[in-house]
């Protein structure tokens, strides 16, 4: 299990490679990344990422366990960014690997749940009319009941 | 204790970290404890549907006791991945 | 929408960042690589496996199509391998995009679960007591009924 | 037309392809008319159930009509991905 909170931009192509190849004997990995839109009529300057260090490794860490201890996982990595990110840019990704594909689907599918609603993370869109702070969607929260 | 706010709720309240002292028993004494301070207090507590609380580093409820909390958080429902 | 039927190896980490690159105005990615699994005692030789050239091709392409109409998409990537294939090597892959994570988890579960059942593919294990074909699960033909 | 054969059922039949010469009106006829030639084609026919066909590269039963059709395949359950 690896978590990694940085501010620095992360090669998604580099990191899955170097997931992939570190498991052995797994058949199925799933690899979920998020990234920043832009607004319509491209007028996003920044997505300003806040967070709570301390308490954001933390309650990363114990959604990766949960994770693992849910499914049955080679492993889980989760790498989320912070800062000022441009449109594009990647926000996070998450990587699961399992001996079969519906426990890496599941387990992937889960991480997002509770990192969009658990994680101590906030968003805030710079530039354009809606200029401000991203609201939580209840549909997020209503996700958490899936599981 | 050390108070942090973070998102809307440190704009609003103007810092992001604050010492304070209180005879608070729960989050919610201290809740009405600070909005009673000044007004950018009050208005940044106002709606206590979308203020979501940690205590030491751990999601908690309003209703939590703080003896021997060392760290409390407040913070607009989060919006990570 | 690409679909690549291919013998030659490729690289997960290249096509991960060259899929995601070429989006824009999309939230989310989701990429399921499946990797030859050994066998227990490390007694895999190879995974052989067949296909039905031409009806590959087309089957797959339905797939691919298939999901695209059912979410709303950016894009659809879709690799596989055939041949002898050794342990860990990867056998294929697929992409989508979405604007939403929900839509990018599903089209890609949909994806492998009629790639699995309804691409003309046969796998071959080769070396070990229990060299031979590998025999279609039940749950594999069940997951169809999901969608 | 062409009928083709994949994975055990190439194996159990020895063959990958043949042209079939047939008056058979539905694939269910032809796979009678196949199993009656040899030992080895009624052993590769023997469970049905086990047993998938494409009609010209698509999916079908073993009800479908044959008239017009090139390329017959038979072939186990598909295992891809």
């Amino acid at each position: 299990m690896e978590v990694r909170i940085q501010r620095e931009p992360f090669d998604l192509g580099a990191e899955a490679n170097a997931f992939s190849e570190r498991q052995s004997g797994i058949g199925a990995v799933v690899i979920f990344s998020g990234i920043v839109r832009d607004l319509p009529g491209g007028e996003l300057e920044a997505m300003e990422i806040e967070h709570y260090p301390g308490m954001t490794e933390r309650s990363v860490a114990k959604i990766a366990e949960e994770a693992l201890n849910r499914w049955s996982l080679g492993d889980v990595l989760i790498i989320h960014r912070y800062g000022a990110l441009k449109p594009d840019e990647m926000i996070m990704m998450v990587a699961t690997s399992a001996s079969h594909r519906a426990e890496a689907f599941q387990s992937a599918d889960f991480l997002m749940d509770f990192l969009k609603s658990r994680a101590p993370f906030w968003k805030k869109e710079i530039g354009g009319p809606r200029t401000g702070w991203v609201e939580a969607k209840r549909e997020d929260e209503d996700a958490l009941d899936r599981w | 204790m050390d108070v942090l706010y973070f998102a809307w709720m440190r704009e609003r309240i103007g810092i992001s970290r604050e010492k304070v002292e209180t005879g608070a028993v729960t989050v919610r004494q201290l809740v009405e404890e600070l909005s009673c301070r000044e007004p950018r207090y009050a208005a940044a507590f106002a709606d206590m549907d979308s203020i979501r609380v940690a205590i030491d580093q751990e999601l908690a409820d309003f209703d939590a006791p703080l003896a021997g909390v060392r760290e409390v958080a407040f913070f607009p429902p989060m919006t990570g991945g």
